[in-house]
């Protein structure tokens, strides 16, 4: 990892380190189940790094590794971005509900 | 020209990440938040399908197209009741990719990885090892797969420190020296098991707040493969959520007044803790179902305040038509939630909108809290902790400071349960035997399907 | 400016303006006028550019282009800081000027 | 190893101004900030010192001393009036430092600058050099040194686009031919009469948002500056800078339900704008120093709504002993400050601040609003457009919709100004005419000292 890479990683990890703090820090009681499933379903973004190793073919384990991660990876993120979706649409504000 | 599209679809992606979390600050925007945070996950997917470095794309589809079906299918179906061990499953898949990718980079990079590659990848794996069996141990326990309780044996947190100790040397050792693959394995497998160990001695109530260190570690697992990567918009979705992890267990720690290491190493809620509760005088008056159907139809303002119990009855609908029924009557009605109240951060809230309670009912500790003076009945529905008036009344006791709804405050209780059940910290609850409250045994769901009928006749 | 540099440049940026709105989101009117004086102080970091034309010695004209430059942002980070102090000694607590 | 040092003392900078800024959400934690922010700011000045390219000394440190000197003069001795002028000057100041620095950097790599680092030069350097003479501009007209009221011709905003639309041009050919040093010299030349320009048209009480807006310019010059050197703690203070400034003209904006645009070129507060303002019927009513010292000794609760006369009289202090004399006879007081009274943002409360009114006095337009119902007497103290109700009633006035301190709800109005004199809107104000209202003119100040001594022998 070249000195520049490192510099800039370190940057980008502090910087979004405040933001995250910033943001999760705003989000109410009232979604933090859904926050912890969008986050989850987020935390999937390795699938990035698998596809490329189940894509490269440098040799049939790592195929076989990047493959397996590709299958968790994705799991993760269609389910937890399903999962916080199905949530989200059942909260409503009482003028909605009244009407049912 | 490729390299430029693969970079802003990242940069893209990031930026809709951080917008998608920012849109969580309120229901109204929460959902068009995600959707955003959903097509940030598309672009980042898309660009890295153009990655120079793929040769076959088989199996890269394959891969997606399993993860999805299986994904879609556990979205779709898994009850909300099951919601924290769907988190805790999904934990598991997401840092078993990350040590993956880590233990295929290592084998792709073994001889020629610098310190700061090597690093960065130790702690990947690391993270991602003992994040899956953590995950996965939590989910059993959380199903019901493996006893709930803690499980702790003498010398434990001895055992586990020195296990940890061995894993993290063994890392440094490598840092310096990358080459023992030998030693990677070990680190790997040893982390493997540290995770069980984490996890073991932990009640499954206080399961949240590890499983959200947990969604912390899976995160910065993601965090650290960026390192080894160069890739930013792993670093930064990695440590969206290596925070978000971290902030949501602290603040459960908080309303639950207690530390992390006493969560972590208290082993609370087991046997031992529960004998400190000491006996409790007075007895607990039960009231018939008539008398508090009369009382509730009759009321200006009534609470509910559900906890766990409501969960495992599943009666959110129930309690929703007890309020239909009782506001059609002109009684005013609220909902107080206690942050940590069920088996996740959230969980009532859920549960709750589920139901289609409007989200403007439901009202937090401090919002409800000054208004119970006014409140004719507070109906506790399978809470017990939350509202152990101990808490605030002796300092002795090990839930001390937790700040509780203080339902002991209305002018009337009534507590439904199934039973002398314990809640999960395993203490006896003073409110019980006070003179204003009034027990109404049996299961939530059935006890408030037969009072919406008696509140109908009344 | 190498390819890598600007994509991290531009990383950078995206995150400090998220970061930017915030925080600066978050400061209440009652320190309004601080808040201008300390962001007009910290805008001084271009002295950080200024130091090094400055010192470089590539030509007459760029070092003497540096020393004003110099001499400005110093100014306006020193004046920033001094006078962002001076106003914020100035708000106190009721209890603190109860007693004198 | 030293690029390694100048490179964390560049991110320990960064971090240091974030966490400054982060203190300044709360008057209790904003001095430590700003000392954060501070040693922020040492780190990356003794990083820069380390800097390889540099061969000699001597200026810099000469420059360096030659500024301290200059910005400490500047900070000790500006009273706090005049604190509008000083952030003028120092905006000028700054933009400089990063147009000097862009020229120089333009000099240097003249024949080889790429498409990427001569677009970021070439903002750099017109968005410093329109800054720098805009904000003296301001600076001028703020100290009357210029007349503040708009300078307006016909034809202008016309003439001023053309201008911009040039010295955009030659930018756009810069990037693209950047060896063509005369162009770069009249594009940096058209850039400063811009400025000027831009800022002619402004009324001295609009200046604050022109100042915010021209505060975010120097931050966005300054980050320009960061990619240009592909220096991060540039970017990331320039952006932090940039976005600070932005946010504020828009709140202030908000402040008085007027658009960005109408505020750069309505030309608001001059004479046209005044005639609007149509005849008002009823007499104004004076009343006697006597009789407004005896309704304040024995009132319940006082409100007081400082304006920009107080900042012209320099009354606070006055105002202050004033509410101190009335708390020892038992009388509540508190202070209503409107988002954009005076002129800057906040400016009202480092005043009475510096008067040693402590903060918890102070409340907001939203906090105070619903008091004044219940408000005995309310004193407008050199306050005008913002308790014209005009704004709230009268849909067809040119400041309908601004949002204002309801002083005509309480029982009783008392207004000091020093007569007839309208406020920088140009209106005339119906709350002067109201039947609740009486006027006590003379300069605030002298009328405020008086009022203290009277109730002292009420
Ligand atoms: N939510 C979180 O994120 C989180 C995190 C960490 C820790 N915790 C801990 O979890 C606990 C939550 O407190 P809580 O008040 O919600 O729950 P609780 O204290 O665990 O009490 C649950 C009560 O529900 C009753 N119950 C169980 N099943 C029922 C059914 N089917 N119908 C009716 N009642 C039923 C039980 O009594 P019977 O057996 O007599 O019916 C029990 O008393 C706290 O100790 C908290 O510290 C929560
Ligand atoms: N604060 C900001 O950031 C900002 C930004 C943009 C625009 N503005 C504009 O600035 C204006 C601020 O409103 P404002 O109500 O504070 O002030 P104002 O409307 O300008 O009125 C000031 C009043 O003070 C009186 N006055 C002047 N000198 C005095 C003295 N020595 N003693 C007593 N009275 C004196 C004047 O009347 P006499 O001449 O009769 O004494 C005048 O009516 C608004 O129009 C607002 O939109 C402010």
């Amino acid at each position: 990892m070249s000195h520049e890479s490192l510099i800039s990683a370190l940057y980008v990890f502090a910087l979004a380190a405040f933001l995250g703090y910033q943001v999760i820090s705003r989000v109410p009681p009232l979604l933090h189940t859904p926050l912890m499933s969008a986050t989850n379903a987020i935390s999937g973004i390795s699938l990035v790094g698998s596809i490329v190793t189940a894509g490269a073919g440098h040799s049939t384990t790592s195929t076989i590794l990047g493959f397996v991660a590709v299958v968790c990876a994705s799991t993760n993120v269609v389910g937890g971005f399903v999962i916080t979706d199905r949530m989200l649409r059942m909260f409503k504000r009482r003028d909605v509900t009244k009407k049912d | 020209m490729q390299t430029y599209f693969i970079e802003l679809s990242y940069l893209l992606a990031s930026i809709l990440f951080i917008l998608g979390l920012k849109g969580l600050s309120h229901p109204e925007t929460a959902k068009r938040g995600m959707h955003l945070a959903e097509f940030g996950m598309l672009m980042a997917i898309i660009g890295t399908l153009m990655h120079h470095e793929i040769v076959t794309y088989t199996w890269i589809l394959a891969g997606l197209a399993i993860g999805s079906v299986v994904g879609l299918a556990m979205g779709v179906w898994v009850p909300m009741t099951a919601m924290p061990q769907r988190t805790a499953l999904s934990h598991a898949f997401g840092a078993l990719a990350a040590a993956l990718v880590g233990v295929a980079e290592y084998l792709k990079g073994a001889g020629h990885l610098d310190t700061v590659t090597m690093s960065a990848l130790g702690f990947e794996v690391m993270l991602g090892s003992l994040t899956t069996t953590g995950s996965l141990l939590a989910f059993a326990k959380l199903q019901g797969m493996v006893r709930g309780t803690p499980m702790t044996y003498k010398g434990q947190n001895v055992f586990n420190m020195l296990l940890l100790a061995t894993t993290v040397g063994i890392f440094i050792y490598l840092v310096i020296n990358p080459g023992s693959m030998t030693l990677f394995f070990i680190m790997a497998g040893l982390a493997f098991v540290f995770g069980l160990l984490l996890v073991m001695p932990i009640g499954s109530a206080d399961m949240p707040v590890v499983m959200s260190l947990l969604n912390s570690y899976a995160g910065l697992a993601s965090a650290a493969t960026g390192f080894v990567l160069s890739n930013k918009v792993l670093i930064i979705a990695g440590t969206l959520d290596g925070f978000s992890g971290f902030i949501l267990s602290i603040l459960m720690c908080r309303a639950m007044n207690r530390s992390i290491t006493n969560v972590l190493f208290g082993a609370f809620g087991s046997a031992t803790t529960a004998g400190e509760s000491g006996e409790q005088q007075g007895s607990m008056r039960e009231v018939g179902l008539e008398d508090i159907a009369t009382q509730l139809a009759y009321a200006n303002k009534v609470v509910f305040v559900p906890g766990y119990g409501l969960a495992t009855a599943q009666a959110q609908h129930a309690v929703r038509e007890l309020a239909d029924v009782l506001e059609k009557r002109g009684v005013t009605v609220k909902y107080g939630i206690h942050p940590v109240a069920g088996r996740m951060p959230g969980h009532m809230n859920v549960l709750l909108a589920e139901a289609n309670v409007p989200y403007s009912s439901l009202y937090e500790l401090e919002q409800i809290n000054p208004e119970f003076a006014t409140t004719d009945v507070s109906v506790v529905i399978g809470a017990n902790d939350v509202v152990n008036p101990d808490a605030r009344d002796n300092p002795s006791s090990p839930i001390a400071g937790m700040p509780i709804l203080e339902v002991d405050r209305s002018k009337s209780v009534v507590v439904l349960k199934r039973g002398q059940g314990k809640g999960f910290s395993g203490l006896e609850n003073p409110l019980f035997f006070k003179p204003v409250t009034g027990m109404l045994y049996g299961d939530a769901k059935d006890t408030l399907t037969r009072l919406v009928q008696a509140v109908q006749h009344a």
